[in-house]
Parts: C-alpha cells; structure tokens; sequence
C-alpha cells in the first residue's frame, strides 16, 4: 500500500515538476507583458529535438545541449522582437493567436527541419531506479525536481537581489511607474522572453530522457504548463511550480486509485474547483476593483 | 458593428471580400477544370489523403513516403498503360472532417481515379459514404474490421484488422500459459480499437484481464497505471496498446517499477524508433507484426521474403530511416490497385473495381492477398508473426 | 423623510478600517458635498452607498428602505446613479452609446423582442437615442455625438459620465471628483452643470478635492476622517469648524 | 446619418453573396467548402457576440459544437428520435448545460476565464473519447440522415441551402441583438464592468445570456454538421477547434460580426489553397496566421475598412 502510495506520488512530483518547469515560462512572459505566450511548448520541443539532432550530428552531449538551448533563446528573441513588439498595442487575445500561429509556424518547422519520429535523450545518470521502500524513482526525476529548485532559487535570487530583476518585478506591478522612473520596459519584454526560451529549453533538455521528444510534445506539455501557471496564480512563478504539482499529483492519484481513462478530467475538474473558490489562482494577485 | 459608421466604406468592403472570397473558391475549381481537359494523353491519377501530421503520424507519414517511392519507381518503368503516374496527396492531419473534405476534393477536384488512403479508421470510415455513393474505387489502409465487414461494394483495404493482432497475443500467451493479464492503452483511436478487440476477445481466448488502464494523449509517465497493474493481484502478463512515444516510455516505465511479468504490445511498436526510444528497456518485449519486420530471418521459401526485402531495401537507402510495417500496407494498397488497373487495361471505375475484387494470389508485403465479393481484405492470418526485442533489434519469435 | 442615511456603517480591506462606524444623513434636494483629508474614505464612502462594496457592518437605507444588500444594479434601478473618479466610460462604444447605455433602465430589455428585432425594441432605441442626444447638448457635448468615445479628450469623458449617469433618471447623483484633472474654465462649467442638475431636482453628493468649487457650490458639506463623521453644516460653519481645521492643517490647509 | 443602415446594408449584401456563390461553384468539393464555412461562421458570430461584444473570452465551444453534434447522432442512432426532434433536445440540453456552468466560469476574468472554458471543452472532449459505447470512441460514429418535415436533404447544392440559411439567421439574430438595449448593454460590460453594473445592468445575468446563446447556436451548427457530414469524431470537440474559432473572431476583426464570417471563410479557405506546400503545409500556415495578425491586428474586416474609407471607423478598440 505505501509503495503504491509513494510511487504516485513520485510520478506525480516528476511529471508535476516539469508542468511546473513549462509552467514558469508562461508566469515570467505574464509578467512582463500580461500575454500568455502558447509557444512555451515548442520551446521545450526546440530544447530536446535539437540536442537530438545535435548529438546525431557528431556534437558531443554538452555542447548539443548548449547549442539547442541557444537555438531556443535566438528563437525566442525572435519571435519577441518581430511578433510580439510590432503589436505591442493590440489587445491580449490578438496576442495570444499571434503566439499560436507561432507555435504553429515552429512546429512546422520542426517537422520540415528534423522529422516526425520520437527521439529519447540519455538520461544524466543512468536508469538504474532508486529503491524508496519499495517504490523506484528514475535518478532522472532526481535531476528535474533538483533542478527545478536551483531554478527556482536562482530565479528568487535575481527578482529579489538584481537590479535587472527588480526591474521586471516593478513592470509586472506597474508598467506606467516602471518607466517613469527609467526602467526600458522593452527590454524587460525581452529579457522576459530570453528567460522563459532558456528555461523551456532546459525543461525540453531534462524531461527528454523520461518523456521523449518529438515535434508534437510540446502542445500536451504547453496545455499543462498553461493549467499550472493558472492554478498557481499567473505572474507568480512560485505559484506556477506548486500549481504543476497540483496538476501532476492530481494526474497521477486519479490514475492510481480512481480511474485512469478521466485522470485529465478529474485534474481539469480540480484545476475549476480551485478557480471556483480562488479566481485568481492559489497565489494570483488580488485584483482590487478601483474606481 | 454599431454605432456610426461610414456607409459606402462598409459596403464596398464587404463586396470586395465577398468577392475575394468567390474568386478564392473559384480558382480552386478553376484548375479543376483545365487539368481534367484531354483524357487520353493525361496521367493516371491516383488519389490518397493520409494522417501525414496529427495524432496518427506515425501511420501517415511511411505511408507517404512508400507511394511517393512506388509510383516514381512504377513511373520509371515507363507507367501504367502507357501513361504516367500521379499521386494527389493530402494531408488530413488525422482530422476525419478533413479527411471527408479531401475525398470530396479528390474525386470532384482533381477527378482521380482510384483512392489509396486513410491511414486510421476513423478517417476511413468517415468517407465510406461518399466513396460509396460516388462509385469510386478505395482500398483503406486502417485497422478496423468493420471497414469491410459487412462489405461495401467500392471499399476494400490492406492491413490486417486489429482483431487479428490481438489474436495472436492471445495465442501467443496462451501458448506460454499465461491466461490473467492486466492492459494499458493509449486514448488515442488505435489504443482505444486494440482495448475494444481485446475486450471483445478475451472470453473466447480464455484470457482474464484483471486490470484495465488508459492513458492520455502527451502523456509522459505511466508509472501510475503500471503501478496499479502491477499490484493487482495475478496478473501474469502485461499488454501495451499503444503507438508513438508512449510505447518507449511505457517500456521504461515497466523496466522502471521492476516489473518481470512477460510484456506484450502491438504492431504500434513495431518501429525501430520504439527500440532506440526506450533505450535498452524494449528487451523480451514480444510483438505481434508483419513479417516485413523480419525479413531477414524469414526462410528463404517464405512467400514474403522477396518483395518485403525489395521493399525495405529500397524504403531504407532512399529515406535513410528504418521501415515500419505501416508503409508495408501503403506498398500493397498500391500493387493491388495498379494490378486491377493493368488487368483491367483502363480506369473504368466499374472495371477495376471488379478487377480489385479479383485480385487472386497476389504476393505483397504483408501476405498473400485473395479478395473476392465477400472479402474485401483477403488475407490471412499467416503472415503475421510474433517477433521479440532482442539485443536492440527484432527476432523471429518461433 | 430622509433620501439616504446611513447606520454605523463600517468598511475594512484586511485591516485597514477604510470607513468606521459611520452614520450620516442627507435630506433630499440640493447639493451636499462629503470633503475629507485624503484616504478620509470618501471614495470608499460613494462605492458602499452604489453598491460597489459590500459593508463589513450596518445599514444603508434609500428613501427609508433598507438597501444594504442590494446589489449595483438594483441600487441604480431605485434611482441611484453616480460617476467615478477615474472614468469608467465605454471606450469600446461611440459617445453616444456610453449615454445610451444608460437609457438601459428606462428601455425594451426583453430578449424574445431583441432577438426579432420587434417595434417596440425600434421604439425604444430611438428614443434612447433621442434622450442621449438631448442629454449630451444638456451638458455641453453636442460636438462629440457622432464621435468615438476613446477620441474624446479628458474634459468631455468626465461630461459624458455626468451625462451617461442621468440618463438613468436617478433621484439621487453622486459624482466623485468631477473637476479633477480640469482647466479652471472647464472647472467653472462642471460647477455651473452640478447646480443645474440640482436645480432639476435630483439630489446632487458630491465628493471634490477642489474647495473653491465646493464651498461655492454646497448647500451642505458632511466631513469626515479616518472614516468617521467629523463634522457638518453649511459652508461657512464648516470653514470656522475648529476639527475640521485641525483635520486639514498640514496636510490639505492650503485650499488649491 | 442613419446609424441601423449598415445593418441592413450588410445584411442584404450578405444575402446577395449567398444567393449568387452558387454560379460560381461547380462540383461537391466547393459545395462542401461552402458549407463548412457558412457553419463556421456561424460558431464564429455567436462566439463573437461573446468574445468580441461582451469581451468574455472562451476556448471551449468546440465542446458546445460538438456536444450538439453527438446529441444528434446519438439521440437518432440510439433513441430513434426524429433528427429535428434530436436536434432541439440536444439545443435544450446545451442551453441548460451552458446555463448552469456559466455562472461559475464567468465569474472568472480574462486568462483565468479562458483556463476555465478550455478546462470545460477539454472535459467534455474526454467524455466523448471514453464513453466508447454511446460515441463509438474516437473512431466517432455514423450519423443519420437529416429530415426536416419528410424532407430529406441529400445533395450538397440542398445542403448548402441550410447551411447559409442558418448563417443568415444567425447573423440577422446576432445583428438584432448589437443594436438594441441589450446588445449596448453587452457591449457596455465589455467597455467596464463595474460601470455597466452602476447604469443598472446586471452584468452577470447578460454575460450568462449571452453564453447561452452562442453555446446553443455551436451547438445547432454542429448538429447541422453532423448530419451533413454523415459521420461524427470526438476531433470537433478538441481544444484545437476551439481555438480555430477564436483564431477566425479575432482574425476577421472582433466586435463585428460580418468580420466574424469573414475570419470563418479565410481561415477554412486557405488550408485547401495551402495543400499545395505539401510538407511546408504546416508552416506557412502558421506564418500566414501570424504575418495577418501581426500587420492587421484589429481583424481583416476593421483594417481593411479602415484602409478603403479613411475616416471609417469601427466603434470596438479593445
């Protein structure tokens, strides 16, 4: 019974850390932008697929990983300075089809550029599970919830104790002060974007080994992403990463003990329960109507 | 709209994108037009729509690339009937509403002669009707028996039904004793289809399963499911119905939870991108699968052996890639349609109809096919075989 | 018969007591203007009585009836309509239509007649139409009847809220910080708009930074601090009130 | 200047493109085109009235949609009702649905509205995959033929016929609904809630009504397409559809409903033309979507009026 128990739970904590990992990019690029960025899943595709190709191509593994999470911030800049900045006025629907239409071009793409076959990426330390009375958990896990947490870290690092970081948070709170007093709000957008390329291409890099990637694997992984960054309250990258594991957990316990055919349904449900009580997630900001 | 607006501003543009609009529309048929003038010099045309993107990609995508390959290589070879060969593709992105649109496209558009396509059966069944009522010749490429069980006059098909996979797991477990066996299937149309018939034929196989799990489309961890099979109590085999990347990471997942149970899935793996993907934990996984699969180890007298390894060696050195045995059913839908069009000496719908349903003793990659009026798929269990993964390759199960 | 009183009203977001146990009357008839240092919960005060907020404790009464649970829309369908601070006009809509839409009380809301397009929906979109273009002469806007209401400057959307809440036949209008961010002619004209509105009949509660124009125009001023009732009385009395001094010294002394 | 005129104009000229469309087609194929557009863009204008008008956005219609496709198949195949019959059953069944669901979804705002209405489709695509034996599975399911009165409408010159017939309804519908108090009061929530609430409106009560609406006419739309099509699969009801729909609003210009068909014909016109790009299908057209809507953001119909008459101007900016 408890290593049935433990052993959703760790599928439910892996699969929720990298809900979680997809789910920061959507909260950073919200905060910056208030745009909900639906290319956040083919970032994680790039990250993968390329070291793939990468590696195939002769690239040692450091360097391919390097090269696809390079590959992944040029294309977010990209896709920043030449989609999102031209329309910079338009409203946030608008926006967020323009960011479709983009995850359609690069998915596209992928499957014109690499293929559409499924590729596994060796895992950091091997597959030889770790016996925790009685449930195994892949050292790979280990890697994605360990580097989920220096993530997290760093990330609380730079928006509490940098210059720069401080100045996103200020945009995020207040656009109009942010750049009275002279913070460039257009370079913050792309700063946003730059960190949310990188991270899902870490994300596409680490989950690869446990997941596979394929041109598609981003689309399920961006739905998800998008559903923990809501729960968790969007803008809040904390809340995104706790709301990622809600979202696995619930994935996970519905399939073990209820019925797996509706563990989907049973997590959306739980994700509509929660905004039922909380409209603005578990760590939304608080949206005093002012007049 | 509302409010005030500037009138003859609105009108104009309304009629310029109407028009736009029709000229759109119309160009389509426009082309229609001028490509079907002069009949005799024209090529034959030979339609398909397949899930080339979407959820059944991995069906679609070897199945184009072997008739692009057989019709260049039929065109090489100086045509049919002495005239060129063309293949108009469409992409139904797995969408059987799309899939609908593109038969209608085919044969009022592009008026081809004969449709080989449909990768799932799903797409298959949701064009039944207009092939039917159109009187045009289509041999599906999907799974399901009902396809053409009872029989339709215009739709015959190439693959194996899934029932018959199922079958052979059935026997093959039989055959090891094992008759208590838990299942995991995908939510996709193949996974949900293989969960269906291995429901439907458990009592007659003298198979129990004790546990029934699913799991969702993007999925990336069925540690869960398996955890639950694996704690029911006397299961003695596991199934995997499934396709694409899930049959990788449930492998892995099974190699994971330490599970030592036999461990079977379906011709959905049989690609060596499930052998690489898992990454050493595909080893003793048996499947059932084309003989294709195998080719090499097949007997010298196999009925298979020479057109299968023509075929693979030719898929092989021209993509680069290793075969799958979905292309295998794209390679016989067109050597049985470009037969019935040689036998029949012209492509008078009625005529190679009837020509196709002739089709006698014909050795194609995946068996050996004789249809008749009451059998629209003709071909036998025989060529079916069980392989296992060993050493990061597939062996003939004996 | 008091219009509006209220009972040990009392507002608190967390723990901050915006308004504290406050009781205040107003009698119909006039203008009567509720001033306060800032953050004396004046605001506040205007988004208890329309609805807004819901209070923490006590009572609302409209015309002796207890009101303290009704909602935005039903406080503004017994005749209570107001403008915001910050204006809220629908800048998705022609300036017109802002006033329209508040015609919406007074028209066809039926959704069978809306769906068929009946006369009597016709009927009643014409003399919206009708009513919004004469209260938008009323109040100085003839201009910007055909215009788009994101074109209209400041001045005239602060107008067109004034406009847009008559248009609901209110008893009792409250507008807060209607001369805010305005010229001291266009402040001129709101003040010379308020007393004319007044003069119609429909009570006029007032909240305004801009003493001048309140000391002019009030029949009555209410002050209140700390969300509590300070003091209150005509113009005069209010500027020898000892606590009222006390209340602004150093902080709003200075009467811009 | 006569402010309903444009209405009317729109609408007649609407009426003259449909009546004469048909001497420019020629066989089944543009038919069927033509009718996939004309029940797109039907989805389209009552969605817009939603997300374009009232500014509630929505990424689960295509549950709707497919939900009143399913209730026709599934009432006629296993129930024996008449299609028409089925067809208002399923109508009644998605009002009443929409009905309850909408007042707790549209308390939620903005991106937490669209997670809520994706989170509704998504669930409802799930049941329609699992529920194998009522919905045939994702393998879908036959549909019966459709009978209006004894009638039965078998080609596509007939079928097209409903199809604009029900366009053209919707859209007079839609039109009526814009121009009278209570469209201005759906437009008034758009523009500011909380000031629409001071004017006497109850915002909550016409964000659900107008739910309901453009849930039931997804809901006939799909019916029609069920029947038309013959054959139905759980792919209608996928996220993916949703967000089509949502593409074809914004695209064709929000808060108009002409704008609203015309996104509907582009975006089912151009994959048909894009075919042949073959392998590069995919990716020109997401550089397609995105180059229309990045140069034209306000919607094809508003940049384009905008661009014919210089001082035209299109009341929705949001």
């Amino acid at each position: 019974m408890l290593a049935e128990f433990l052993q959703y739970l760790i599928s439910g904590v892996t699969v929720g850390a990298i809900y979680g990992l997809v789910g920061i990019g959507f909260s950073i690029i919200y905060n910056s932008s208030q745009v909900i960025n639906f290319t956040q899943g083919e970032f994680v595709m790039i990250g993968g697929m390329a070291t793939v190709s990468l590696i195939s191509a002769g690239v040692p593994m450091p360097l391919a990983m390097l090269g696809a999470v390079a590959l992944a911030t040029i294309v977010g800049v990209a896709l920043e300075k030449f989609c999102i900045e031209p329309s910079r006025n338009a409203p946030v629907v608008t926006l967020i089809i323009i960011t479709i239409g983009a995850s359609i071009f690069l998915r596209g793409t992928a499957e014109v550029l690499w293929d559409r076959n499924f590729h596994s990426l060796v895992p950091i330390s091997g597959d030889n599970p770790i016996d925790i009375a009685g449930a195994k958990l892949l050292p790979q896990s280990i890697w994605i919830v360990g580097s989920l947490m220096v993530i997290v870290c760093g990330l609380w690092l730079f928006f509490n104790r940098t210059l720069l970081g401080k100045a996103m948070l200020a945009t995020s709170y207040n656009r109009l002060a942010a750049q009275l007093v002279g913070i460039e709000v257009r370079n913050i957008l792309l700063l946003s974007f730059v960190l949310s390329s990188t991270l899902g291409a870490v994300a596409g890099i680490l989950i690869a080994p446990i997941s596979m990637t394929y041109s598609t694997v981003g689309v399920m992984l961006g739905l998800k992403g998008f559903s923990a960054a809501i729960v968790g309250g969007l803008g809040n990258p904390m809340g995104a990463i706790l709301g990622g594991l809600i979202v696995g957990i619930a994935e996970a316990m519905t399939a073990g003990y209820i019925s797996s055919a509706y563990k989907d349904a049973v997590a959306f449900i739980i994700i509509l329960a929660v905004l039922f009580f909380m409209p603005n997630g578990l760590f939304g900001r608080k949206v005093v109507e002012k007049v | 709209m509302g409010g005030d607006l500037n009138l003859g501003a609105i009108h104009m543009l309304k009629l310029l994108t109407k028009c736009a609009a029709i000229v759109a529309v119309g160009a389509l048929g426009f082309t229609g037009a001028l490509v079907s003038q002069a009949k005799a010099d024209e090529p034959i045309k030979i339609g398909t729509f397949l899930s080339v993107t979407g959820g059944a990609s991995f069906l679609g995508d070897p199945e184009l690339k072997t008739m692009q390959m057989f019709i260049e290589d039929l065109n090489a070879n100086g045509g049919l009937l002495g005239r060129k060969v063309e293949l108009i593709h469409y992409d139904s992105k797995t969408s059987s509403e799309e899939a609908g649109t593109f038969v209608k496209r085919l044969i009022f558009q592009d008026k081809v002669d004969i449709i080989v396509g449909g990768s799932t059966t799903g797409n298959t069944m949701a064009v039944i009707k207009q092939i039917q009522k159109n009187e045009i010749p289509f041999i599906s490429l999907a799974g399901a028996g009902v396809i053409i069980d009872p029989v339709k006059k215009w739709v015959f098909k190439t693959p194996h039904t899934d029932k018959v996979a199922v079958a052979k797991i059935f026997k093959d477990m039989k055959s090891r004793n094992l008759s208590k066996i838990g299942i995991l299937s995908g939510n996709g149309g193949f996974g949900k289809s293989c969960q269906k018939n291995a429901r439907a034929l458990a009592g007659s196989a003298g198979i129990e399963i004790l546990a029934d799990e699913t799991h969702g489309k993007g999925d990336t961890d069925m540690t869960p499911q398996i955890t639950s099979i694996k704690s029911t109590a006397g299961v003695q085999a596991f199934l995997y119905c499934g396709f694409g990347a899930p049959t990788s990471i449930v492998a892995k997942n099974f190699k994971q939870l330490g599970l030592t149970i036999p461990h079977y899935q379906t011709h959905g793996s049989a690609s060596m991108r499930f052998i690489k993907g898992a990454d050493g934990a595909a080893e003793g996984i048996r499947i059932p699968a084309a003989a294709l699969l195998v080719v090499d180890q097949l007997a010298d007298d196999h009925p298979q052996k020479a057109v299968a390894s023509a075929y693979k060696a030719a898929y092989e050195s021209r993509y680069n890639d290793s075969i799958s045995t979905f292309g295998g059913h794209a390679y016989d839908g067109l050597l049985i349609a470009t037969q019935a069009i040689e036998r029949a000496g012209s492509t008078d719908k009625e005529t190679v109809r009837a020509e196709i349903e002739k089709t006698n003793n014909l050795v194609g990659v995946d068996g050996i096919f004789t249809m008749s009026p009451n059998d629209h798929l003709g071909l036998n269990e025989g060529s079916f075989v069980m392989v296992v993964v060993k050493d990061g390759g597939w062996k003939l199960s004996q | 018969m008091s219009l509006i009183s209220v009972e040990h009203l009392t507002k608190s977001f967390g723990g901050i007591v915006a308004v504290n146990e406050l009781d205040l009357t107003i009698e119909p008839g006039g203008i009567v203007s509720i001033i306060g240092p800032n953050g004396a919960g004046k605001t506040t005060l205007f988004n208890l009585l329309s609805g807004i907020y819901q209070p923490t404790a006590g009572r609302i009464f409209f015309a002796d009836e207890d009101v303290t649970d009704l909602s935005c829309h039903e406080l503004a369908g017994i005749g209570l309509s107001r403008t915001f601070q910050n204006v809220q006009s629908f800048m998705n809509m022609s300036a017109l239509e802002n006033v329209m839409v508040g015609c919406h009380l007074h028209s066809n809301q039926r959704f069978i007649d809306t769906l068929l397009q009946l006369p009597s929906i016709k009927k009643s979109n014409r003399e919206c139409r009708d009513t919004a273009i004469e209260l938008m002469t009323y109040v100085g806007l003839k201009d910007y009847i055909s215009a788009p209401a994101d074109r209209l400057p400041y001045g005239a959307l602060k107008r067109l809220e004034i406009a847009r809440a008559l248009a609901t036949r209110p008893r009792v209008l409250l507008l807060d910080e209607p001369a805010a961010g305005l010229n001291p002619r266009e402040t001129q004209e709101i003040d010379d708009l308020i007393r004319d509105i007044a003069k119609q009949g429909t009570t006029v509660m007032l909240v305004e930074h801009d003493m001048k124009l309140v000391m002019g125009i009030s029949d009555r001023i209410i002050v209140i601090d700390h969300g509590q009732w300070l003091a209150e009385g005509t113009a005069e009395e209010i500027r020898h009130n000892p606590d009222v001094i006390a209340a602004y010294l150093g902080e709003q002394g200075r009467n811009r | 200047m006569n402010w309903r005129q444009p209405h009317t104009g729109g609408m007649v000229m609407l009426l003259a493109v449909m009546a004469v469309l048909p001497l420019f087609l020629d066989n089944s194929f543009q038919y069927e085109i033509a009718i996939k557009v004309a029940l797109n863009a039907a989805v389209c204008v009552g969605l817009n009235l939603l997300i374009g008008y009232t500014g509630q956005i929505s990424l689960g219609h295509a549950g709707f949609f497919a939900l009143g496709a399913y209730s026709s198949a599934i009432l006629t195949d296993r129930y024996g009702l008449p299609p028409m019959a089925a067809m208002l059953t399923g109508a009644l069944g998605v009002g009443l649905l929409s009905f309850i669901i909408a007042r707790p979804i549209l308390k939620l705002k903005g991106h937490y509205l669209a997670m809520g209405t994706l989170g509704m489709g998504v669930i409802i695509s799930i049941v329609l995959n699992q529920e194998a034996d009522f919905t045939g599975g994702p393998d879908g399911m036959s549909v019966a033929a459709l009978t209006i009165f004894g009638w039965e409408p078998v080609t596509e010159f007939q079928w097209y016929w409903i199809a604009v017939g029900f366009l053209a309804l919707c859209v007079w519908l839609s039109l009526n609904l814009i121009n009278s108090p209570v469209g201005r009061a759906l437009r008034a929530v758009h523009g500011s809630e909380i000031a629409a609430r001071t004017m006497g409106i109850d915002t909550t009560h016409y964000k659900v009504l107008v739910f309901v609406v453009s849930a039931v006419m997804a809901c006939l739309a799909g019916s029609l397409f069920a029947h038309y099509n013959g054959y139905i699969t759980p792919s209608k009801a996928d996220f993916f559809y949703s967000i089509e729909l949502v593409t074809m609003v914004v695209l064709g210009g929000m808060a108009s409903t002409f704008g609203a068909v015309i996104g509907a014909v582009v975006l089912t016109v151009v994959p048909q033309v894009l075919t042949v790009f073959e392998n590069y299908e995919m990716m020109v057209f997401g550089g397609v979507l995105m180059g229309m809507i990045i140069f034209m953001h306000k919607g094809l119909l508003p940049t384009l009026s905008e661009f014919i008459g210089k001082r035209f101007h299109e009341p929705d900016k949001r």
